[in-house]
């Protein structure tokens, strides 16, 4: 369904992607776990074009679209939750759902998908109203998740969902991944709590300085040693 | 004195609501892609001269001369983005730069071309309204209930719309704006077009009224600055407001109090604004 | 370091080589608009406040030097001395509402702009002292003791480029002398990260102050000078023009360097006498140029410079 | 007692964002403070460095009410906080950042030697001032990267370039929020280390963080907010085994068997 191949990107002189390349199978979650500055992020943002290549394609549904602008990618369905919850602080929580749906032909009618939202995130039906730079850090990712999910994704990019929330909320976000998961979502995963990753994920990816330097399914990944000493600190 | 006050609170409400449709510009093209147009006077200028050379030189009539006159603008603006403004998104200092070189180019230019001698249209629509003991030019009334129009429009358009949603959304985070599939660049010079075309009606609006010179933009967009912030940058209403509040001060300041001094008594205001609200009068932090 | 020394002595031995007056005169305009510049990048380049209040204290002392010296007598160094008390109260006052109040970037510009205005407004008005737009005409020339000479009246262009340069000199030595101590280093952590730097315990307030007291100080002394080498004053020294123009020589030049608004008020200053144009045309590539180095060399002449020497270093 | 927050409460346009939290700080101890996301952690620790003026209540240093003092006037007293998302001077190089942060140490120092050192004359002291610097650096694992810019830097690097800072302005008191969150498990480890020492120096942690290992490890006590009110206070082991904390954070995935 997604497909890196070789892919090479640069932030001004320094080299973050070398050779990435990686796939993800229609309704498989996909895991990318590595230490910070590995470049996860980078390969999120590339994937959903944000940031250009330097070297490399970036395949979807079969197609090349290495050089397709980022909203082009979000029309076929390919969308980025983006790290540190950016949601749109002075719209309500209903008005940032509804710009989730923003790029749909069939915007105008969303009432379904907004029941659908709602009845996975019962808690943001409650602050429908409430503006979004006052909800808490929880909420905003679960509105963020939600926004992605008004988009009516094919393939989720999930970045960092976890960063900097409570074990609860971190628990109820693991639950409702699996949950979309279940219902036939493809989900790319970008992780650093690697626990969680590998436990949520069919296959998974270590990035490391740009690089992958293992994969394979998330049951065996877990078994290996460098992945315990390293990521789960056994 | 009644008369007076009341004279000038209305000839002050009229100059102000110029000053809006400049801050309306301002508060569009800095509140959604974060530019700094400083030159959007000299848009408004460009529009005041097509307009006197449409219905002057070409002999068309007024109304059908405005629309090409907001269009040349619209034009001139869509240049200026497309070579120079939109290098300058988020930063203020380059933005006001920029502004300034286009000013004197500009406005050196219409120097050129239409030299510094005052240029003035025949009266468009001759007649004042009597109410009460206070005359009003029929023009004036025209002028203003336009531009109102035009404001109430531009905020039901963007309070209702998907494109404002998107309008909106953009302004407050431009990145997540382009992952909900906004086509970004197109929308940013959606802005500049509309921004400039607003200050090409101001002039064109303008021109009916007042005299033209090469260096009358520079007032204004002093003027407008000043109602968008005092308003509150980013909020649409909030710049008509915040140019009529600044015209009538200067009217009814200068009755009480030496007119040489008529341009302090706004910023007088302003500042004082400022250091209790930060935000504006309508502005939210 | 080297560079820097070779160009200050060539400019102090230009006028044993050269005797034309024309350049002289372009040198010593561009010595004033210098010091402008340098202390206005004190305030925006180096602390980054964007300040718009730069004319009225250039436009306030050159009236006052002249009026204490002409009115009260005084001779003109010792009439420099209230005129920069002048613009230092005057900035201590704007300053601490600006800073009390946290106002920055395009806030701080506006109301800066807003209170340079109304000291215009004022001195275009007050016609019993400062004869409104007609301007004061000045008679009498600052004096100089020289050893060996005695005490001299400055004239001539050689003279005057001395004394402007000697000026210059001075102000650029106070500003470098600020920026290398503590205070300099303070000025850049407010203009990197002003929260972060009050957490570290840097006093913000009194910094910004600070900056904004010494750029203006500084700068009041150039707009005595002026005055009196252009023998006419008028409330166009106040005006927003001259703010945008010295602002714009500082960013043509390099923002954040000591060299750089000196470069650029030579460029700016010059262009319109070494190319022969009608006054529009003139103005018409004044802009260009501007425009052409915000998007092409955004980080000013010297800045660039400056990138390119270390490029080629490393 | 160094510290002592006495009814702090502060509100938000009517959202009640801490509310009549009372707790104190010994010296030399380590403290946590753990609560779920909104419940008020950050804008607890902000109010304690002086950066968001209380509603209400009162935070006394040593005796001395200082919640309507300056953050700079704290900082210099000797409480010091670092930010959650990494705040550095992102032009200057790692080892200027940590020089500016030096500054209170020059405060500090009265008389004759602080005017000489404003105008630039006391060399000697900025190059002890740069060997201190060079030692917090190394502490921090960034001796091999004290000539990079810092805007140049990974987040976690960032995180300890910002605790460098902190150590520079000598803290008797350090506000840490959240130090561990985003970091890796080598990171973190090194953090731990960092921390310790800071604390065999002489100096008093208070710490927020989610990464409950991370403070389970290091806290002696620690309290627990929800919605702005302290529900627990206690040893590590207390608080986490506290229903309420399991309720409202820790979610029964965590919870002891």
């Amino acid at each position: 369904m997604l497909q890196l191949d070789a892919v090479d990107c640069h932030y001004a002189k320094v080299h973050v992607l070398r050779g990435v390349s990686l796939a993800v199978g229609a309704g498989e979650i996909v895991s990318v776990i590595g230490p910070n500055a590995a470049g996860k992020t980078t390969t999120l943002r590339v994937i959903a074009g944000l940031k250009d290549v330097s070297g490399g394609a970036v395949r979807y549904e079969g197609e090349d679209v290495t050089r397709r602008p980022a909203f082009e990618r979000v029309r076929r369905g390919l969308i980025l939750v983006p790290e540190g919850r950016q949601i749109f602080p002075r719209f309500s929580v209903l008005d940032n759902l509804l710009m989730g749906a923003y790029q749909r032909p069939d915007r105008h009618d969303l009432d379904r998908d907004l029941a659908t939202v709602y009845e996975l995130f019962p808690r943001l039906h409650e602050r429908r109203g409430q503006k979004g730079g006052s909800l808490s850090g929880g909420e905003q990712q679960m509105l963020a998740i939600a926004r992605g999910l008004m988009g009516r994704p094919r393939c989720l990019l999930l970045d960092e969902p976890s960063l900097g929330l409570a074990p609860i909320v971190v628990a109820e976000i693991g639950r409702t991944i699996k949950a979309l998961a279940a219902r036939g979502l493809t989900i790319l995963l970008v992780e650093q709590n690697a626990a969680m990753a590998l436990e949520l994920a069919d296959r998974a990816y270590v990035l490391e300085s740009g690089h992958v330097s293992l994969q394979g399914q998330a049951s065996e990944l877990r078994q290996t040693d460098v992945v315990k000493r390293l990521y789960l600190g056994a | 004195m009644t008369q007076l006050v009341l004279g000038q609170v209305l000839n002050g409400a009229i100059i102000g609501a110029m000053y809006g449709i400049i801050a309306l510009g301002i508060t569009l093209t800095f509140g959604i892609t974060g530019i700094v147009n400083f030159a959007l006077g000299e848009f408004m200028m460009i529009g005041a001269y097509a307009t006197y050379a449409l219905a002057e030189r070409f002999g068309w009539p007024y109304p059908v001369a405005v629309v090409p006159a907001c269009l040349i603008a619209a034009a001139a603006g869509y240049l200026a983005n497309k070579a120079f403004f939109r290098f300058t998104r988020n930063n203020l200092v380059n933005g006001l730069l920029v502004s300034i070189g286009l000013i004197s180019i500009l406005e050196s230019a219409a120097l050129l071309f239409w030299t510094a001698t005052p240029l003035e249209m025949h009266f468009v629509l001759p007649g004042a309204l009597r109410l009460g003991e206070v005359g009003l030019p029929k023009m004036k009334l025209v002028v203003f209930a336009v531009i109102l129009a035009v404001i109430v429009l531009t905020y039901l358009g963007l309070a209702r719309t998907w494109l404002g949603r998107a309008a909106f959304a953009y302004a407050q985070n431009p990145e997540a704006a382009m992952l909900m599939g906004v086509h970004t660049p197109r929308l940013e010079t959606a802005v500049m077009l509309y921004s400039t075309g607003l200050a090409g009606l101001g002039g064109a609006l303008y021109a009916s009224l007042y005299s033209l010179e090469p260096a009358m933009g520079g007032v204004y967009v002093l003027k407008g600055m000043e109602a968008a912030i005092l308003g509150g940058i980013g909020s649409l209403m909030g710049s008509l407001w915040g140019g009529v509040i600044l015209g009538v001060i200067e009217g009814v300041g200068s009755i009480f109090l030496p007119t040489a001094f008529r341009d302090a008594y706004g910023l007088a205001i302003l500042v004082a604004i400022l250091l209790f609200r930060p935000a504006g009068l309508f502005g939210t932090e | 370091m080297i560079l820097r020394l070779v160009l200050w002595s060539a400019l102090y031995a230009l006028p044993i080589f050269v005797r034309s007056d024309f350049l002289l005169t372009i040198l010593i305009f561009t010595f004033i608009y210098g010091m402008l510049g340098v202390t206005l990048d004190l305030i925006f380049g180096f602390t980054g406040q964007l300040s718009m209040f730069h004319p009225a204290v250039f436009g306030v002392s050159a009236y006052m030097t002249y009026l204490l010296a002409s009115k009260a007598g005084l001779p003109f160094w010792l009439a420099t001395i209230p005129s920069a008390l002048t613009a230092v109260v005057l900035a201590m006052i704007v300053g601490s509402i600006c800073f009390k109040f946290r106002l920055k970037t395009f806030y701080f510009a506006v109301v800066t702009l807003a209170f340079a205005e109304v000291i215009r407004l004022v001195v275009l008005n007050w016609n019993s002292v400062t004869n409104g737009t007609l301007g004061l005409v000045v008679t009498g020339r600052p004096t100089v003791w020289l050893p060996g000479m005695g005490v001299v009246a400055i004239k001539g262009p050689v003279a005057w480029y001395y004394l402007t340069l000697v000026s210059l000199t001075l102000t650029v030595i106070v500003c470098a002398r600020c920026l290398s101590s503590w205070m300099g280093r303070c000025f850049g952590a407010i203009r990197l990260n002003e929260d972060l730097a009050r957490t570290l315990g840097i006093d913000v307030f009194r910094y910004k102050l600070a900056s904004f007291a010494v750029g203006n100080a500084l700068a009041s002394f150039a707009g005595g000078l002026y005055g009196y080498y252009t023998a006419y004053i008028d409330p166009g020294y106040l005006s927003i023009n001259q703010s945008m123009d010295v602002l714009a020589m500082v960013l043509l030049g390099g923002q954040g360097t000591l060299i750089g608004p000196i470069v650029g008020s030579l460029v700016l200053t010059s262009l319109p006498h070494v190319i022969d144009l009608r006054a529009e045309a003139r103005a018409i590539l004044y802009g260009a140029i501007l425009i052409f180095t915000i998007l092409v060399m955004p980080r000013g002449i010297v800045g660039t410079f400056n990138a390119w020497r270390a490029r080629r270093a490393a | 007692m160094l510290l002592e927050v006495r009814g702090l409460t502060k509100r938000f346009m009517g959202l009640t964002a801490v509310s009549d939290v009372s707790f104190t700080v010994e010296p030399g101890e380590i403290m946590g403070i753990i609560g779920p996301n909104g419940s008020g952690k950050t804008t607890l620790l902000s109010m304690m460095a002086g950066l968001l003026a209380p509603t209400a209540g009162a935070v006394r240093w040593q005796g001395e009410e200082i919640q309507h003092l300056r953050p700079d006037v704290i900082a210099a007293r000797g409480i010091v906080k670092t930010f959650q998302n990494p705040q550095v001077f992102a032009e200057l190089t790692v080892f200027d950042n940590a020089m500016v942060a030096t500054h209170l140490a020059l405060k500090r120092s009265r008389g004759a030697r602080r005017l000489g050192e404003l105008v630039g004359l006391g060399r000697a002291a900025e190059r002890t001032l740069a060997g201190q610097v060079a030692e917090a650096l190394a502490l921090c694992n960034l001796g091999g990267a004290t000539r990079q810019l810092a805007g140049n830097l990974s987040y976690g690097e960032e995180k300890m370039l910002g605790l460098a800072m902190a150590l520079m302005c000598r803290p008797r008191l350090l506000l840490l929020d959240e130090p561990a969150s985003g970091l890796g498990r080598e990171e973190i480890d090194n953090l731990v280390a960092v921390l310790t020492k800071v604390h065999a120096a002489g100096a008093t942690l208070c710490i927020v963080d989610h990464k409950v290992g991370f403070l389970r490890g290091i806290a002696r006590r620690v309290i627990a907010l929800d919605h702005g009110e302290k529900i627990a206070e206690g040893p590590p082991e207390a608080v986490l085994e506290n229903p309420a904390v399991i309720e409202a954070y820790l979610g029964r995935a965590h919870a002891p068997a």
